[in-house]
């Protein structure tokens, strides 16, 4: 726990996080019993930087982002750990009503682009002051000016979008509405959840380049959630990789693209087709993605699928799931790894 | 503005198309009559030494058809009869025109069909919402099961069991009729208060025989709601709870207007178990009664009266509709 | 990579395991709740209740007038009407007519609904339109002022033609239905698919949409069994149609009109047709609850 | 019973030789399609294809759409062929075209050597099953009630009672083309497809197109609702099944990656609003487009950070696609960072660049690299 807190003020500057999740535990309840989506998850994001968290289905990404809202969804909740905001406290022990205020007012959440996110009987307009009168926002007519100012600036008639109806957007301008609700209230947390899902090449960076400018613009804390390591590539200053609901390696995105080292990172990037260079270099993954029920209860989470211990079968994989830790070389790269581990302390032992 | 023009000369049009082939097979309906009582009406007017124009006439006043000439001037006349609200006499009432003796009827029931929409709609939907809210807990299933008992048991077997209770074992209601006939009409105290002993049951029969499928629609829908994307939205973007309470019922409502139009033709249908049972001089009475005495002119008039009823109230419930769904207001793809 | 493929002969394998285990499968899905054997449990006692009971009876039931009225005794388990007829022997001799046209007009509506919707939401365009114009129709005109006009001309004197009467009327919503659902599904891959691969559209319709909508159309069976209970029942409690033969409906009517509601006197004799539909209608309704599962394999699977 | 025991190898020859030559050896083949002998077998020819749509809803505007303007290309037998363009461009119509699921207004569609424009509909049927469409989504074409072995017995069976094959090659040949997905019948057969993967379940839709013996595949987005990490799976697979059956492998994608993994030794062609605005041999366009669209489309992909680095002429995100911007001239002149007034009044036709493969159609062609390229150290 501390050295994940260390790791990170080393890179982050003197900063302290806006976002600080510690031994994050979520379950589900189903037939067979709770079992959990997330388990002990630390992870941080600094002031002002854009961080990735990438995953692919059941890896507990969805889950983690509503839980930076407090709002884990029934037969979820949070089991252990604790969430501390800058500005807001720890959200596990927030009231009822103090979430509700935090919800749209502090954090803000931009949903898939794919997902109908508007009520589809009211205009836009209409839900702009719904919003405001749930957070108790006096003076409407400057709402509707920054609303209008924000709309505008990602290149929308703002007069006509808050006249309308959520099947009168296109999915480009629902997705821009949808940054609109979040950001109105002047949030400085944005959570963005697979936000270019669904969308083409060109709408996609379309929306990057206006998260890009809005987080730089009001200086925010963004989390982007995604499957896709192209999309975090392109805007996110650090990458966080999870997988049967544990975050198995965190750091500079450049850093981890160019020299992943935990398994999977290396094996999910690697599996990536690439628009230039050798075709030959991408490899197929085995195995599949675990789901909810199918998660390893003991040793790592990915050891059935892990090339590693495939040929080196260490004890530890089997026995527990390996904590994520600093590695060795003073990057600042977080790695849940007992290969990774070992290599480490051999290469210390080496040199010492 | 026009999308909702357009739709409601598509629906008047279809409805006239409906009630005329409505019309025209109750026409057929009752010259197949095993020994048509029309012809044999005039026949036996002609024996009594009757002209055969006078008698034609006054069968033709009876019943509102010709007795003779042909087929297709039979039913040429007696559609522009219909034209003009003339359904004929009624036999069984003498002297009354069979659209009044109709009438009559329908005031009763629209007065008793109208008061059981509204409480069970009103229940219906309020349990719904409840059921669905609390879906996985004691309340909710006790709400279901309820629902579902109660949607399951027949409007007559409703009614008995209402006598039994009410007027039987525990006589607080008045058992048949609208209205106690000591009572002087006109609106004063005594009055008023025997109309509504009178259709209290009655009404309550209404109530408790449809409030099962609201509440079961409602219950659904609303699950159906709560897993739309825009609930979560609306939650992680802090609307206050009663704020989305309100998004989700409306939205909820909405397929609830097609079910409300099949069970307003359903009670118009139905008002005939309960009005039997408690003796209530509507529409369903006048139904049955015109069978019972053969007074086809009545019962070709009630007939064609339900169904429009029934009609118009599709039509209604469409045209709420397309004014509450902005995506069928305005443009976009129709909601089929 | 390159292995030999044994390919078993001479066996059948579990070629079609979906239909094979149909009973199984039912009986495995009813064993999952107490209350769907219970359902089950109650319909069988009704289905051997319309078969034998009849012929447990004389043709024609013993008077006693002295005995009018009676309530339940060791004699009379359900007391007597106002003949002194043993009500159990009317309920008993009475449920064939009643269950028989029930079952009738059932069919009739799900095969009906169901051909009409599957064609008109398969074939779209033309077809489609003038069905459901049809169909529009039927659900419009109210069902039961219907059944009562038509009462003048047809007796419905035997099961047979009232249930056919039921069924003719009664088969619009479950064609609107099956046809939306038809509709739906055609947007589905695997219907192009298979037309993709020269299937023909008969294969289509009988093994990519039929199975689809199956569950839907075994519960609309025996929702409609209990509907058509009720009007046929609720056709006879009016009183205008002739009866020649006891059923439920001849039962509650008779009761009513001997006072029964004013007097209170032989409640058991109104009561018993009334509990014996109920009964009837919570075994369905608790059979219905098993349907989903039988024929979704998504949901018979733990 | 020649049958009874044969090698997975041998069945794959087979296949081979009658996708190559149009002629079944042992009869299991012979379906009477395909068989001109020229060489041509299993070739697809489009020319000129028009597409409109009415759109939907309001009956008295009367709007229509128009999915393809005239679209011409071949791809020859075992080839491999990507069209990429953005949602809404008609790629997506195209390949409906292909498998015979839509129809189309005008042109000529030549299907292993026949013509079909002048085809009864009944007649083009056997035609159109020679092309397979993949769907994008695994989850909607598997029919969800029934198990996997029945899913393929019944084209196999159809297949069976035409060339009077018994129930054991039936039995026989749906494991083969089950081996030939990388899918293990035993685990598979018996399962329905709730239960697999995405993965599989797109596997065992490619095994069932495989089952009527087709001269191409039509992918349309058909990884795109596969987790990543089982993507690369399946596109190994259809190259692989390119090479060892000779099918060809039409690819039909938004995401250019995967469109140039596939077909990285065939053909591209880019799709703008129902036309081909580019086309050549991949790896020449994705490295020198020449077409302002193909820039911008190339510039959208994101660049790994870290591990390449962006083109040096990248260019901004273009607006998004609006079906209303003008008709009159070049398609893409509205959102075109070079257009010009000659681009906004003429329409320019596709062409060769200097006697190239190459064929764009722009007034003013320019190589820029836009692509993102690995960076040396890595």
């Amino acid at each position: 726990m501390t050295a994940a807190t260390q790791a990170t003020t080393s890179t982050a500057a003197a900063a302290p996080p806006a976002v600080t999740i510690r031994d994050l535990t979520i379950v589900y309840r189903t037939p067979a019993g709770e079992l959990p989506a997330v388990s002990g998850v630390d992870l941080d994001l600094p002031p002002g930087t854009i961080t990735g968290l990438v995953g692919e289905s059941g890896s507990g990404k969805s889950t983690l982002a509503l839980s930076l809202l407090g709002a884990v969804q029934r037969p979820g909740r949070i089991a252990a750990g604790s969430i501390h905001v800058d500005g807001l406290g720890n959200l596990v022990e927030l009231s009822a009503k103090s979430l509700q205020e935090a919800r749209g007012g502090e954090i803000g959440y931009v949903f898939q682009a794919a997902q109908n996110s508007l009520n589809p009987l009211k205009t836009v307009g209409k839900q702009l002051l719904d919003l405001g009168r749930s957070h108790g926002v006096r003076d409407r007519t400057a709402l509707v000016r920054s609303a209008k100012e924000l709309l505008a600036g990602m290149g929308l008639d703002a007069a006509r979008v808050l006249d309308s109806y959520q099947h009168e957007l296109s999915g480009g301008m629902r997705q821009r509405v949808g940054i609109m609700f979040a950001l109105v209230l002047n949030a400085h947390v944005l959570v963005l959840d697979e936000p270019t899902t669904a969308l083409d090449m060109i709408s996609q960076a379309n929306v990057l380049k206006i998260v890009r400018a809005v987080h730089t613009e009001r200086g925010l804390t963004t989390l982007l959630v995604t499957h896709d390591i192209g999309v975090v590539a392109e805007v996110a200053e650090r990458i966080a990789v999870m997988y049967g609901g544990v975050v198995v390696e965190q750091g500079e995105t450049a850093d981890v693209l160019r020299a992943p080292k935990h398994p999977y990172a290396r094996a999910l990037i690697n599996a990536i087709p690439r628009v230039s260079g050798d075709l030959s270099a991408a490899r197929p993954l085995p195995g599949r993605p675990p789901t909810l029920g199918t998660i390893p209860t003991r040793g790592c989470v990915f050891r059935e699928r892990c090339a590693v211990y495939a040929e080196r079968q260490l004890p530890a994989c089997v026995a527990e799931q390996p904590p994520l830790a600093p590695v060795a070389d003073g990057s600042g790269r977080l790695v849940a790894c007992h290969a990774v581990a070992v290599e480490d302390q051999q290469a210390t032992g080496e040199t010492a | 503005m026009r999308n909702l023009l357009v739709r409601l000369a598509g629906h008047l049009v279809r409805a006239l198309v409906m009630i005329w082939v409505v019309a025209t097979f109750t026409f057929f309906l009752i010259r197949l009559m095993p020994g048509d009582p029309v012809a044999a009406q005039y026949e036996k007017l002609v024996q009594q030494g009757m002209s055969p124009d006078a008698a034609r006439n006054a069968t033709r006043l009876t019943y509102g058809f010709l007795p003779t000439g042909s087929g297709w001037d039979q039913y040429v006349h007696y559609l522009w009869r219909l034209l003009h609200f003339d359904f004929g006499r009624s036999t069984q009432t003498l002297g009354v025109n069979a659209s009044a003796e109709v009438l009559t009827g329908a005031k009763w029931t629209i007065g008793l069909v109208l008061a059981g929409i509204l409480i069970s709609f009103a229940l219906g939907t309020v349990l719904g919402v409840i059921a669905a809210i609390r879906r996985s807990s004691g309340v909710g299933d006790a709400l279901t099961i309820t629902g579902s008992l109660f949607h399951a048991i027949p409007q007559f077997v409703m009614a008995l069991v209402l006598i039994t209770v009410f007027t039987v074992i525990w006589p607080v209601f008045p058992t048949d009729g609208n209205v106690d006939i000591l009572v002087d009409p006109g609106f004063n105290g005594p009055y008023v208060a025997s109309l509504v002993s009178h259709a209290s049951l009655p009404a309550l029969a209404y109530a408790l025989s449809m409030f099962g499928s609201y509440l079961l629609t409602m219950r659904s829908s609303v699950i159906s709601v709560l897993g739309d994307d825009f609930v979560l939205a609306a939650e992680l973007r802090g609307l206050t709870r009663t704020m989305r309470l309100r998004y989700i019922a409306r939205n909820a409502l909405l397929p609830l207007f097609t079910i409300f139009a099949l069970t307003i033709g359903f009670m118009f249908g139905g008002a005939v178990f309960i009005e039997k049972a408690f003796n209530y001089p509507g529409m369903g009475i006048t139904l049955i009664n015109s069978i019972g005495h053969r007074d086809y002119s009545t019962m070709n008039a009630t007939f064609l009266l339900i169904t429009a009823a029934v009609i118009v109230a599709n039509i209604v419930a469409d045209l709420l509709y397309t004014a509450i769904d902005p995506r069928v207001r305005r443009g976009g793809e129709a909601v089929a | 990579m390159v292995t030999a493929v044994e390919i078993p002969t001479g066996n059948t394998p579990a070629l079609t395991p979906a239909r094979r285990g149909f009973w199984r499968n039912l009986w495995r899905v009813l064993r999952r709740k107490p209350t769907r054997v219970a359902g089950a449990v109650i319909v069988a006692l009704f289905v051997v209740m319309g078969v034998v009971g009849p012929f447990l009876y004389p043709a024609n039931l013993p008077t006693d007038p002295g005995n009018a009225y009676a309530g339940p005794s060791g004699s009379h388990l359900l007391g007597t009407d106002f003949q002194g007829t043993d009500v159990l022997a009317l309920l008993v001799t009475g449920s064939r007519y009643v269950l028989v046209a029930a079952v009738i007009a059932a069919a009739c509506t799900v095969v009906v609904g169901t051909g009409i919707g599957l064609y008109a939401g398969y074939r779209r365009g033309g077809p489609d339109s003038v069905l459901m114009r049809i169909t529009d129709f039927i659900i419009t005109i109210p069902g039961l002022p219907l059944l009562l006009v038509l009462s003048t001309l047809w007796k419905y004197s035997n099961p047979l033609t009232m249930g056919l009467v039921l069924g003719v009327t009664g088969w619009g919503s479950v064609a609107r239905a099956v046809r939306s659902q038809t509709l739906s599904l055609r947007e589905r891959g695997f219907i192009e698919a298979a037309r993709g691969l020269g299937l023909s559209t008969a294969h289509v319709v009988r093994k990519e949409l039929l199975p689809n909508v199956a569950p839907y159309v075994a519960m609309n069976l025996l929702i409609s069994v209990t509907v058509y209970i009720y009007l046929e029942v609720g056709l006879f409690f009016l009183g205008v149609l002739p009866f020649n033969e006891n059923n439920w409906g001849v039962m509650i009517s008779q009761a009513v009109q001997n006072g029964v509601t004013q007097t209170g006197q032989g409640l058991a004799y109104l009561l018993s047709p009334l509990v014996a539909i109920l009964l009837l209608t919570l075994g369905i309704v608790l059979l219905v609850d098993a349907m989903d599962e039988v024929f979704n394999p998504r949901l018979r699977e733990d | 019973m020649i049958h009874k025991k044969r090698s997975l190898d041998g069945a794959t020859r087979e296949s081979l030789d009658r996708a190559t030559n149009g002629t079944g050896t042992d009869g299991t083949g012979t379906d009477g399609t395909g068989t001109d002998g020229t060489g041509t077998a299993g070739a697809i020819e489009a020319r000129g294809i028009v597409k409109s749509f009415k759109a939907r809803g309001d009956v008295l505007a009367g709007r229509t759409v128009r999915a393809l303007r005239g679209v011409d290309f071949r791809i020859p037998p075992g080839g491999a062929a990507s069209f990429i363009g953005e949602s809404g461009c008609g790629k997506t119509t195209l390949g409906r075209i292909l498998a015979g699921v839509e129809s189309f207004d005008s042109g000529e569609l030549v299907l292993g050597g026949v013509p079909l424009a002048g085809l009864a509909p009944r007649k083009r049927a056997p035609h159109f099953r020679r092309v397979q469409l993949i769907h994008q989504d695994p989850y909607s074409a598997l029919n969800p009630t029934r198990t996997v072995e029945s899913i393929l017995r019944d084209p196999l069976a159809l297949r069976a009672k035409q060339t009077g094959q018994s129930r054991a090659w039936i039995d026989g040949r749906a494991r083969e083309v089950l081996d030939l997905v990388g899918l293990d019948p035993g685990y598979v057969l018996p399962r329905f497809p709730h239960q697999l993967s995405g993965g599989m379940r797109q596997r065992v839709v490619i095994a069932r197109a495989l089952t009527v013996d087709p001269a191409a595949l039509v992918a349309d987005e058909a990884v795109s609702m596969i987790d990543v990490s089982l993507r690369l799976g399946v596109l190994n697979l259809l190259r692989e099944l390119r090479s060892t059956l000779g099918v060809s492998v039409l690819f039909i994608t938004h995401d250019v990656a995967t469109a140039r993994y596939i077909g990285a030794d065939g053909e591209l062609y880019v799709i703008y609003r129902g036309e081909i605005v580019e086309h050549g041999p991949t790896e020449t366009v994705l490295a020198d487009p020449v077409h302002p669209y193909t820039q911008c489309l190339l510039s959208a992909i994101p660049v790994l950070h870290g591990v390449e680095q962006p083109g040096a002429d990248r260019l901004a995100p273009t607006e998004p696609l609006d079906e209303s911007q003008p008709e009159d001239g070049c398609l893409f002149a509205a959102r075109c960072p070079f257009a010009t007034d000659r681009c906004r009044t003429e329409h320019p036709e596709l062409g060769h660049l200097g006697g190239t493969a190459h064929e764009h159609a722009c007034f003013y062609p320019q190589r820029r690299s836009v692509v993102a390229t690995p960076l040396a150290d890595t």
